[in-house]
C-alpha cells in the first residue's frame, strides 16, 4: 500500500482502536487511560501533520478501502479524499483534539467515568476525521450523525443530572431535525445524479437544472443548520453546556460545530451553482451571528456565553461561505477553533479552580489566583473581539472585508455591529470575573489548575496568537489563501467583488468596533462610571427579551412539543385503542350477541323444532314453486 | 457430507423436531438439562445454517439448495424447497433467534420449562419451513400452523392480559390468512383451467396469466393475509397487545421474525403472481406504510409501557420496509430486505433488554426505571447499543437499511418519502426520551438499587445481536451481494408490468368514480 | 376369494349376496352379540364388546376383499363398488370407535351390555345398506333402520330423563322428516314411473334431453319432481344435520350415550352424506331445475349458524353438535362443488371429519368417566398440565375442526373448497373460509380452558402426575387410548401425507363421476 | 291421479299440523301415522294409474316400518311417561341453548 494511503487511513484508525480499548477493557487500565488516548490522538495529529505536508508539497487523492453499500445502481465505498481543505481539517480537528485530550487528564482526574470518557472521546475524534476525509456523501452523512452520536453520549455524560441527559437528548433530536433535511438533500441529489460521489457529484451539478440545486443546497444546508446550531436550530447548543468543559471546548467549539461550515465549503460547487441557497446560508448567518451575540450580552453563566458567542462566530463563518469565500470561511473556522477552544479550556480551568462555579455573579477578582488562566483567557477574549494582532482580528477581518467587497453591505453593517457586541460580552465576562472583587463563597478557594492543564491552554494562547499571520492581510495574498483557495477553483463565482476597498479601511472600522465593545465592558464593570442596572432598566424590554434567550425554546415548547404531545396521546387513545381496536373488538362483540340470538331458536321445545323444519321445508317447496 | 449439503434445508427444517424427542425422555422437573440441551439444540441448528451462508454463491439469482420431491400429486404439491438471497438470510435470522430466545428464557420461563422448550423448537421448525418453501401449499402449511406454538407461548408463558392477547393474535391473523389461502386457491384453480395441470409450484405459478380486474380482487385477499402479518396500519392492533403479554423469548420471535413473514409473502408470492395490481396498488400500500411509519412512531411516544413502546416502534419500523418493498426500486427492496434483518436484531435485542429489566424490576412501566445505567454500566452500553441501532444511527445496521429504503423510495414517492423519512426523527425521540427516563436520571425505585448488572448468559445472548449491529453497520457487502442479484431479477421478472400501470390506475379510478 | 366365478358368470343369488356381504357379516355377528343375552355366562360385557369388534373386523375385511369389485344385486337395488368400498370402510371404522369408547362408559352408566352393542351393528349394516342402496324403497328402509338403530340407543341410559327426552325429541323429529322424505319419493315415483336410482337418472336425462314437457296426468313433471326432491331433500337434510332442519341436533347429541353421540355425529352423518352424494349425483345435479342455488343457502347457513351458536356453548357436547352443524355446511360445498374433485373432496372429509370426531368424542368420554370433569367447559380448565398428552390430542383435534395445517381437517377443507373455487363458487368459499376463521375462536376457547387457565391448579384432587406424558395409567380404558392413538395418527397422517387417502376416495369417486 | 295425489298432500299436510299442534304424544304419533299413510296413498295411486307393481310394493314396506315405528314409539313414550308423569311434549325441554 502507497505509504499516503496508510497514513491516511491510520489517521482514524488510532482513535478507533482508542475507543475499542477502552470501551471494552476500560477498567483495566484506570487512569491510564488517558494518558494512552491522548497518545492515540497525538500520533494521529503527528501524521495528519505529515499528510500535510505531503498533499502540500505534491497533490491531493482519494482512495477507497473497501466497497460498502452496494445495491443496484448504489454504489457508495468507505472512501476518503485528501485534498488541502481536508488537511487543513484533519491537523485542526487531531491538534486541538490532542490538546483537549491531554488537557482531559487533568481536568477528568478521579472521575468514575474516567475510561468511558475518553473511549468517547476517542470515538468523537474517530468520527470527526473519518467526516472530514470522507469521499461521498452517505459516509459523511454517518459521521455527520456520529458525532452528533457523541456529542449526545459526552454532554449526557454525566447522565444522573436529568438537565445533563435532558440536554444530550435535545441536541440529538434537534441535530436529527437538521439531519433529516440532509438526508432529504441527499436522496434529493442522488435522485438527480445517481451518484453521492464527491466528484461525480460535482462534475453533474453543472447540468441539473438550477432549482434542483437550490433545493438540494437549502436540504443539505438544513443539516449544517442543526450540525452548527444555526438559527432556528441552536437551541441545543447552549443546554450542552452540560457536558464536561473539554467536550465543549472540543465538539461545541472547535470541532463538530463547524462541520456544517466545513460541509458547505466541501460542496462549494452545489452551494456556488445555487446563488439562491447562498443568500440564505448567508441571511441565516448574519441573523444567528446578531441574535446569538445579542442574547450572549446579558447571560450569566460563563460557558453560555461562550457558547452563544459559538453560535455567533458559526453565523459570521457561514456569511463567508454564503457570500462564496470560501477560503476566509475555512480560515475564521481554524483561527476561531483556537481561539473558541481556549476560551472553552480556560473557562474550564475557572470551573476546575472554583469547584464547578460557573456563575458570574458569584465569581470576580480571579486574576490574582489565577494567572495563567486569566491570562489565556484574556489572549482568546481578544481574539474573539478581533483585537490585532490575536487571530481573529485576520480571520473576522477577511470574512468581514469580503462581505463589504462583494458589496453585501447590510450584512456588513450587521457583521461590525455583532463585532461590537462580540467584544462587549467577552470583556464583560472577563471583567466580571477576573477583575473586581471576590463574590466567591467562602467555602470555595479559588487555586490554579495543574500543569497539565494550563499547558495546552498555553499552547493554544500561542496559537491565538500566531495563527493569524497566515491570513496575512490583503487576505486574497495571504499564504493560507493561496494554499488553500485552488480547491475552490471548481466553484461558479456567483457574487463577485464590486468594491476595492483596501483592507486597512475595513479593518479599521472593525477594530474600532471591538475597541468600542471593550470600553463599554470597561466603563460598565470596571469603572463603574455608568451603572448597569441603569441600562438594564433603560432598555427593560429587550434585556428580558435577550436574557430569556428570546424565549424560543418556550415557544417551541408551546407551539410545537405540547400540542404534538396531545396529538400522540389522541392518536393513541382514541384511534388506536377506541376506534381501530374497538371495530375489532366490537366485530366479536356483535358475534357473541347473534350466538345468543341463536342460541334462542334452540329453545328446546319440541314443537318449535317441528315448526323451525316445517318453515324450512315449507321455504324450499315455496322457492321451487315460484320459480 | 455432500449429501448433508444437499439436503441442508430439510436438515435445518426438521433437526429441531428431532430435538423435540431428545428433550421428550428428559424428566420435566430436571430444567437444566431441559434448558441446556434445548439450548445446545439450537446452537447446532444455528451452526448448521451456517453452512447455508458459507455453500450459498453470491452474484446469482437462481435458487439454491433446491429439494424437490412430489408431495401431493393430485393437488400438483410437491416438497420443494429454495432459498435465494432473501429467504438466505432470513433463515439465518431465525436460526440466531431461536437460540437467542432460548438461551434468554432461563430466568424468565420458571414454570413449564419442557413445554415450552418444545414449542419453541417447533416453531423453529415452522419458521424455516415456511421461508424455504417453494411450493404454495407447504408454504401454507407451515406458514399458519407457525401460529399455533405461537399461541401457547403467548397464552401459557405470557403476562397479564396473556389469554385475550393470544386469542387476539391467532384470531386476527388466522383471518387475514384464510382470506389469503382464497385468493392462493383461486390462482391455483386459475393456472390449471390455463395449462390443465395442478400445481403448486411458485415459480409455474408465476406464468399465470390473470386479468387486470381479478389481480386487484386477488391482490386484496393476499394483500389482507400478509398486511396483517406484518402489520401493516390499521391492522395492526393485535401487535401491541401479542407483545406486550408475550415472555420476552415470545416477543424476540415474534418481532424478529413472524413479522418478516408478512413482508416475505409479499416479495415471493403477492407481487409475483400478481405483478399488474401489485404495481397499481402500490401508491396506495405505499400511504398505508408511510402512516404506519408515523403513526407507530406518534403512539410510542405517549406509551408508558416499555413493551408496548417497543411493539409500536415495529409498526413503525415495518412501515418502512414495506414501503421500501413497494417503491419496487432495487436500491429501495434492497433495503428493505436488509431492514428485515436489522429490524429482527435490532427490536429483537429491544424485547431481550425489556425483558432482563422486567426480571429484575418486575415491572414494565417506564416510570417504575430511572438511573440504572449507574448500577449496571455493562448493561447500560449494550443496551444503548440496541437503541441507536433501533434509531438507526448510522455505523449501526438500522441505517443501512433505512437509508436504502428512503433513497430508492424517493424517486418514485418523493414527497411520501419525506413525511416518511420523518419517522428517523420520531424514532429517536421516543427511543431516547425512553432510554433516558429508564436508564439516566437518579434512582426513583428502591428495586432498582440492587439492579444487577448483566451475568454471562445474558452477555453471550445479546452479543451475536450486537456484533451484527456492528457488522451490518460497516460492512453489509456480504450481505448486500447476496441479496442484490436476487431483488433484481425479482424487479426484473416484474418490470415490464409497469407499463400497464397507468392504465390499471385510470382503469380503477374509473371503476371507483 | 380368487377361486371365485367371475361376476358375470355368477347366478342372481350369487351376485346379489355377494353383493351384501360385508353387511351380512355384521347382522350375523348382530345376532351372535343379541344371543349372548341368552347365555348367562357369556352374557359378560367383555364378550359382546370383544365379539363385535371381531364381526367389524370382518366386515373390513371383506369389504377389503371386494375391494376391485363392480357389483349390482337385487335387481339394482343395491350397488357394491369402490365408492362403497370408501365408504364401508368409513363407516366401520366409526362403528369400531363407537365401540372402542363404550366399554367404560357403558359399566358407568350400568347399561345392559349385548342389546346394546348388537343395536350398534345393527345400525351399522343399516347404515351400509343405506350406503349401497340404488332404490327409494332401499333408502327409505334402510334409513329407517338405521333410525330406529339411533332412537334406541339414544334413549338407551335408562332412568336418565335427558337420554329419555333426547330420544323423544330425535324420534318425532326423524320420524316427520321421514315422513318428507316418503312423500318426496312419492312425487318422484308419480313423475318418472320409477323407484330405481339408475332409472329415475336415465328418465331425467332423456326429458332433460328431449326438452319436452311430457304431462302425467296433466300437471308439468318439473312441479312433480321440484316437489319430490325438494321433500325428499328435507329427509335427507334432516339426516345431514343442515340448517334449518339440525334442530335434533344439539339435543339428541346432549342427551344421547356419548359413544351413541360419536355415532350419530360419524356414522350416521357419513351414510346421510354417501347416500345424498350418489342421489345428488344421480338426480339432483340436472340442469333442469338447479339445486345448486338452495344447496348454496343451506351450507351458508349450516355453517354460520353452527359457529354461531357454537360461539357461546358451555357444553361440550352441544359444541360439538353445533360444531358439526357447520362441519356439515363444509362437506355440503364440496358436494356444491361437484365434479370428479368435488365428490372425492368430500369424501376425503368425510374421512377426515370420523377421525377428528371420534377422536374429540374420546376424549369426552374419558373425563366423563373418570368423573372429575362434567361436559362443561369450565372444568376443562388446567387439563392441560394434567394430562398433556390426551389434552395435545385434544387440541389437536380441535385444530382439525378449525382447519389449521398439519391436521386432515386443512386438507379437506382445502380439498372441497379448492373444488367449489373451480366450479365457481367463490363467495361460497369465501363465506366459509371466513367462517372458519370465525370457527377458529371457539376451538380455540377450550385450548384456552385446558392451557392458560385464570388460576392455575385446577383442584387438589388432582396430583401432577409423575410420568412424563401424563398418561394416567390404568383409569383410562384402552379402547378409548387406541381410538385416540389411532384417530391422532390417522389425522396427522391425512394432514401431512394426504396422498394414499385421497388416492383412495377418487377411486371411489370416480365411479360417482363416470355415471 | 292428480286428485289423489292432492287428496294425499292434504290429508299429509293435516298430518304435519297435527305434529305442530297437537302436544300429546299420542296424538302426536297418531298424526305422524297419518303422514306416513298419506304417502301410502299416494303411492297406490300412482302405481295404479301407471299400472306397476313397485308403488304396491314400497307400501307394504311403509306399513311395515311404520309398525317398527310405532313399537319404538310407544317404548319412548312409556319411558318418558315414567319419568314425567304425563304425556305433554311441552314438558321435554330439559336439554335446551
Amino acid at each position: 500500500m502507497d505509504l499516503k494511503i496508510l497514513i491516511t487511513w491510520l489517521i482514524p484508525l488510532f482513535p478507533l482502536s482508542g475507543w475499542l480499548l477502552w470501551g471494552l477493557f476500560g477498567k483495566y487500565f484506570k487512569g491510564l487511560s488517558g494518558y494512552i488516548a491522548s497518545g492515540f490522538v497525538v500520533a494521529s495529529f503527528i501524521l495528519s501533520v505529515v499528510l500535510f505536508f505531503i498533499v502540500a508539497y505534491s497533490h491531493g487523492f482519494t482512495d477507497t478501502l473497501y466497497p460498502w453499500v452496494y445495491a443496484g445502481i448504489f454504489k457508495t465505498g468507505v472512501s476518503a479524499v485528501i485534498d488541502r481543505l481536508s488537511v487543513i481539517m484533519l491537523v485542526m480537528v487531531t491538534g486541538v483534539s490532542a490538546l483537549v485530550h491531554i488537557y482531559s487528564i487533568g481536568y477528568m482526574q478521579g472521575d468514575k467515568g474516567f475510561s468511558r470518557y475518553f473511549s468517547f472521546l476517542n470515538l468523537f475524534v474517530f468520527s470527526m476525521v473519518m467526516l472530514v476525509i470522507s469521499n461521498n456523501l452517505l459516509l459523511l452523512y454517518v459521521f455527520w450523525e456520529a458525532v452528533g452520536f457523541c456529542s449526545y453520549i459526552l454532554i449526557g455524560f454525566w447522565y444522573e443530572k436529568k438537565s445533563a441527559s435532558d440536554a444530550g437528548k435535545k441536541a440529538f433530536i434537534v441535530n436529527r431535525v437538521g439531519d433529516f433535511g440532509f438526508a432529504v438533500g441527499i436522496f434529493l441529489l442522488f435522485a438527480t445524479t445517481k451518484t453521492l460521489n464527491y466528484e461525480a457529484v460535482f462534475a453533474a451539478v453543472p447540468s441539473i437544472p438550477a432549482y434542483t440545486t437550490t433545493i438540494i443546497a437549502l436540504l443539505l444546508f438544513a443539516g449544517a443548520v442543526g450540525k452548527s446550531a444555526q438559527f432556528p436550530l441552536h437551541v441545543w447548543l447552549p443546554d450542552a453546556m452540560e457536558g464536561p468543559t473539554p467536550v465543549s471546548a472540543l465538539i461545541h467549539a472547535a470541532t463538530m460545530v463547524t462541520a456544517g461550515v466545513y460541509m458547505v465549503a466541501r460542496f462549494h460547487v452545489i452551494f456556488s451553482y445555487s446563488p439562491a441557497a447562498s443568500e440564505v446560508v448567508l441571511a441565516i448567518g448574519t441573523f444567528t451571528a446578531f441574535f446569538a451575540a445579542f442574547i450572549a450580552l446579558t447571560q450569566f453563566d460563563i460557558k453560555r456565553i461562550i457558547a452563544y458567542s459559538t453560535v455567533s462566530q458559526l453565523g459570521y463563518m457561514f456569511m463567508a461561505v454564503g457570500i462564496g469565500s470560501y477560503t476566509a470561511g475555512i480560515f475564521h473556522l481554524i483561527s476561531h477553533a483556537v481561539f473558541k477552544g481556549l476560551l472553552f479550556l480556560t473557562a474550564g480551568s475557572v470551573m476546575h479552580g472554583l469547584s464547578g462555579e460557573l456563575d458570574l455573579r458569584k465569581m470576580g477578582g480571579l486574576y490574582s489566583k489565577m494567572k495563567t488562566t486569566a491570562i489565556t483567557f484574556i489572549v482568546g477574549g481578544l481574539a474573539l473581539s478581533g483585537i490585532p494582532p490575536f487571530s481573529g482580528f485576520f480571520s473576522k477581518d477577511a470574512v468581514l472585508a469580503d462581505i463589504y467587497n462583494k458589496g453585501f453591505y447590510f450584512a456588513w453593517v450587521v457583521g461590525e455591529i455583532t463585532a461590537l457586541m462580540t467584544a462587549f460580552y467577552i470583556f464583560r465576562l472577563i471583567f466580571l470575573a477576573f477583575f473586581g472583587e471576590s463574590k466567591l463563597d467562602s467555602d470555595k478557594h479559588a487555586h490554579e489548575s495543574p500543569k497539565i492543564m494550563t499547558i495546552p491552554m498555553i499552547i493554544l494562547a500561542a496559537f491565538a496568537v500566531i495563527i493569524g499571520f497566515l491570513g496575512m492581510p490583503p487576505f486574497n495574498d495571504s499564504l493560507f489563501y493561496s494554499f488553500l483557495h485552488t480547491d475552490f477553483k471548481n466553484a461558479y463565482n456567483f457574487a463577485p467583488f464590486v468594491n476595492d476597498t483596501p483592507w486597512y479601511a475595513l479593518s479599521f472600522i472593525s477594530v474600532l468596533a471591538g475597541l468600542s465593545g471593550i470600553y463599554i465592558a470597561y466603563i460598565l464593570y470596571i469603572k463603574k462610571s455608568v451603572d448597569p442596572e441603569r441600562i438594564k432598566s433603560i432598555f427593560k424590554p429587550v434585556y428580558i427579551l435577550s436574557y430569556n434567550k428570546v424565549y424560543i425554546d418556550e415557544i417551541y415548547n408551546f407551539l410545537i412539543v405540547k400540542p404534538l404531545l396531545v396529538f400522540f396521546d389522541f392518536l393513541w387513545k382514541v384511534i388506536d385503542v377506541k376506534v381501530i381496536d374497538g371495530a375489532v373488538n366490537g366485530i366479536a362483540g356483535a358475534f357473541a350477541g347473534f350466538s345468543v340470538k341463536a342460541r334462542k331458536i334452540q329453545n328446546g321445545m319440541l314443537m318449535s323444532y317441528i315448526l323451525t323444519l316445517s318453515i324450512g321445508a315449507a321455504a324450499l317447496l315455496f322457492y321451487y314453486f315460484i320459480r | 457430507m455432500d449429501f448433508f449439503i444437499k439436503n441442508l434445508l430439510s436438515v435445518l427444517i426438521f433437526f429441531p423436531v428431532v430435538s423435540i424427542f431428545l428433550l421428550l425422555p428428559v424428566n420435566k422437573k430436571n430444567e437444566w438439562l431441559l434448558r441446556n440441551l434445548s439450548t445446545f439444540l439450537s446452537l447446532v441448528e444455528f451452526i448448521f445454517s451456517l453452512y447455508l451462508f458459507i455453500y450459498f454463491r453470491p452474484n446469482t439469482y437462481k435458487f439454491q439448495f433446491v429439494e424437490k420431491f412430489n408431495w401431493i400429486p393430485s393437488f400438483g404439491a410437491s416438497y420443494f424447497l429454495g432459498i435465494d438471497g432473501v429467504s438466505l438470510f432470513l433463515i439465518l435470522l431465525t436460526t440466531l433467534l431461536t437460540f437467542v430466545s432460548l438461551l434468554s428464557s432461563y430466568r424468565y420461563i420458571k414454570t413449564h420449562v419442557k413445554e415450552f422448550v418444545i414449542l419453541m423448537l417447533l416453531l423453529e421448525t415452522f419458521m424455516l419451513g415456511t421461508f424455504a418453501a417453494l411450493d404454495v401449499l407447504l408454504f401454507y402449511l407451515f406458514w399458519e400452523f407457525m401460529l399455533i406454538p405461537m399461541y401457547f407461548i403467548i397464552g401459557m408463558w405470557g403476562t397479564g392480559n396473556r389469554v385475550y392477547s393470544a386469542v387476539k393474535f391467532v384470531l386476527y391473523t388466522l383471518s387475514g390468512s384464510l382470506i389469503m389461502l382464497f385468493g392462493l386457491i383461486y390462482i391455483f384453480i386459475m393456472h390449471y383451467d390455463q395449462t390443465g395441470n395442478f400445481t403448486f409450484n411458485i415459480l409455474r405459478l408465476y406464468n399465470t396469466h390473470i386479468s387486470d380486474g381479478l389481480q386487484l380482487i386477488l391482490f386484496i385477499a393476499l394483500f389482507l393475509g400478509f398486511a396483517i402479518k406484518i402489520p401493516l396500519f390499521p391492522f395492526h392492533t393485535w401487535l401491541p397487545d401479542a407483545h406486550t403479554e408475550a415472555p420476552t423469548a415470545g416477543s424476540v420471535i415474534l418481532a424478529g421474525v413472524l413479522l418478516k413473514f408478512g413482508v416475505y409473502g409479499f416479495f415471493r408470492f403477492a407481487i409475483p403472481l400478481l405483478p399488474r395490481a401489485a404495481f397499481a396498488l402500490a401508491p396506495f400500500v405505499i400511504d398505508l406504510s408511510v402512516i404506519g411509519i408515523l403513526y407507530g412512531a406518534f403512539v410510542s411516544i405517549v406509551q408508558k409501557d416499555l413493551k408496548r413502546l417497543v411493539a409500536f416502534s415495529s409498526v413503525s419500523h415495518m412501515g418502512f420496509i414495506m414501503l421500501g418493498l413497494f417503491a419496487m426500486s432495487a436500491i429501495s427492496i434492497d433495503g428493505s430486505v436488509i431492514q428485515l434483518l436489522n429490524h429482527g436484531i435490532a427490536t429483537g435485542a429491544l424485547f431481550l433488554f425489556v425483558g432482563m429489566l422486567y426480571e429484575r424490576m418486575h415491572t414494565r412501566q417506564i416510570k417504575d426505571f430511572g438511573g440504572i445505567a449507574k448500577k449496571a454500566p455493562i448493561f447500560t452500553a449494550l443496551f444503548m447499543i440496541s437503541v441507536l441501532a433501533s434509531v438507526g444511527l448510522p455505523g449501526l445496521n438500522g441505517f443501512i437499511g433505512e437509508f436504502l429504503i428512503l433513497v430508492g423510495a424517493f424517486r418514485s414517492y418523493p414527497v411520501l418519502t419525506i413525511i416518511g423519512a420523518s419517522g428517523i426523527i420520531f424514532a429517536a425521540v421516543y427511543l431516547l426520551w425512553m432510554f433516558q427516563r429508564v436508564m439516566f436520571q437518579g434512582v426513583t425505585n428502591p428495586a432498582a438499587e440492587n439492579f444487577e448488572d448483566m451475568n454471562l448468559r445474558e452477555i453471550i445472548t445479546v452479543l451475536p445481536l450486537i456484533i451484527l449491529m456492528f457488522f451490518i453497520g460497516f460492512y453489509p457487502m456480504p450481505f448486500l451481494e447476496r441479496i442484490d442479484p436476487t431483488v433484481l431479477h425479482f424487479l426484473s421478472a416484474i418490470n415490464h408490468h409497469k407499463t400497464v400501470y397507468n392504465l390499471i390506475k385510470l382503469k380503477t379510478g374509473l371503476s371507483n368514480a | 376369494m380368487h377361486n371365485m366365478p367371475s361376476i358375470y358368470g355368477m347366478n342372481f343369488l350369487e351376485k346379489s349376496m355377494l353383493s351384501i356381504i360385508p353387511e351380512t357379516v355384521i347382522i350375523i355377528f348382530a345376532f351372535m352379540v343379541l344371543f349372548l343375552a341368552f347365555f348367562e355366562k357369556l352374557a359378560k360385557r367383555k364378550n359382546s364388546y370383544y365379539l363385535s369388534l371381531i364381526g367389524i373386523g370382518f366386515s373390513i375385511l371383506y369389504v377389503l376383499m371386494l375391494s376391485d369389485r363392480n357389483i349390482s344385486g337385487f335387481y339394482g337395488s343395491v350397488v357394491f363398488n369402490g365408492f362403497e368400498v370408501f365408504l364401508f370402510i368409513a363407516i366401520l371404522l366409526s362403528g369400531m370407535f363407537t365401540v372402542l369408547m363404550s366399554k367404560d362408559y357403558m359399566e358407568n352408566f350400568g347399561m345392559p351390555a349385548p342389546e346394546y352393542y348388537s343395536l350398534i351393528l345393527f345400525g351399522l349394516s343399516a347404515m351400509m345398506f343405506l350406503v349401497s342402496s340404488n332404490n327409494l324403497i332401499m333408502v327409505f328402509l334402510s334409513i329407517e333402520f338405521m333410525s330406529i338403530c339411533a332412537y334406541i340407543l339414544t334413549g338407551y341410559i335408562k332412568g336418565d330423563t335427558r337420554s329419555t327426552e333426547a330420544a323423544l325429541k330425535y324420534f318425532i323429529l326423524g320420524a316427520f322428516a321421514s315422513a318428507f322424505l316418503l312423500f318426496g319419493a312419492v312425487f318422484i315415483y308419480a313423475a318418472t314411473g320409477h323407484l330405481n336410482l339408475y332409472a329415475i337418472h336415465s328418465f331425467l336425462e332423456n326429458i332433460s334431453y328431449a326438452g319436452s314437457n311430457k304431462a302425467v296426468g296433466g300437471i308439468g313433471i318439473k312441479i312433480y319432481i321440484s316437489a319430490g326432491l325438494v321433500m325428499f331433500l328435507v329427509g335427507l337434510a334432516f339426516k345431514m344435520s343442515l340448517f334449518p332442519f339440525h334442530s335434533w341436533t344439539p339435543d339428541a347429541y346432549d342427551g344421547a350415550p356419548t359413544p351413541i353421540t360419536n355415532f350419530m355425529a360419524t356414522g350416521i352423518k357419513l351414510a346421510a352424506f354417501a347416500i345424498f352424494l350418489r342421489i345428488y349425483s344421480l338426480i339432483y345435479n340436472f340442469n333442469i331445475m338447479n339445486f345448486n342455488d338452495i344447496l348454496w343457502l343451506l351450507a351458508v347457513f349450516s355453517m354460520t349458524f353452527g359457529n354461531i351458536a357454537a360461539l357461546l356453548s358451555s357444553n361440550i357436547k352441544r359444541l360439538l353438535a353445533y360444531s358439526s352443524i357447520a362441519q356439515a355446511g363444509y362437506i355440503l360445498v364440496g358436494i356444491i362443488g361437484g365434479g370428479f374433485y368435488g365428490y372425492s373432496g368430500t369424501l376425503f372429509y368425510l374421512l377426515s371429519y370420523v377421525f377428528m370426531t371420534a377422536g374429540a368424542f374420546a376424549v369426552v368420554i374419558i373425563f366423563e368417566n373418570s368423573d372429575i370433569i362434567s361436559l362443561d367447559i369450565k372444568r376443562y380448565a388446567g387439563i392441560g398440565y394434567k394430562y398433556p398428552f390426551i389434552a395435545a390430542a385434544m387440541s389437536f383435534f380441535l385444530l382439525s375442526f378449525a382447519g389449521i395445517p398439519l391436521t386432515s381437517g386443512f386438507m379437506g377443507k382445502f380439498y372441497v373448497f379448492s373444488s367449489a373455487v373451480k366450479s365457481g363458487y367463490n363467495w361460497l368459499v369465501l363465506i366459509a373460509l371466513l367462517n372458519s376463521a370465525f370457527a377458529a375462536f371457539y376451538y380455540i376457547k377450550i385450548i384456552v380452558k385446558m392451557y392458560m387457565p385464570d388460576k392455575e391448579p385446577a383442584s387438589p384432587s388432582l396430583n401432577s402426575s409423575d410420568d412424563n406424558l401424563g398418561i394416567i395409567s390404568g383409569t383410562i380404558d384402552d379402547g378409548l387410548m387406541l381410538t385416540i392413538i389411532i384417530c391422532l395418527i390417522l389425522t396427522l397422517l391425512m394432514g401431512v401425507l394426504p396422498q394414499i387417502f385421497i388416492n383412495f376416495a377418487n377411486n371411489s369417486a370416480d365411479l360417482l363421476w363416470r355415471i | 291421479m292428480n286428485n289423489y295425489l292432492i287428496v294425499a298432500s292434504i290429508i299429509f299436510c293435516i298430518g304435519a299440523l297435527g305434529v305442530i299442534v297437537r302436544k300429546n304424544l299420542i296424538v302426536v304419533f297418531m298424526s305422524l301415522e297419518l303422514m306416513f299413510n298419506a304417502a301410502n296413498l299416494g303411492f297406490v295411486a300412482v302405481s295404479n294409474r301407471l299400472n306397476l307393481i313397485s308403488g304396491d310394493i314400497f307400501v307394504i314396506f311403509v306399513i311395515v316400518v311404520a309398525a317398527a315405528e310405532a313399537a319404538i314409539a310407544l317404548g319412548i313414550a312409556i319411558a318418558f311417561y315414567r319419568e314425567k308423569g304425563t304425556v305433554d311434549i311441552d314438558k321435554a325441554n330439559e336439554l335446551k341453548n
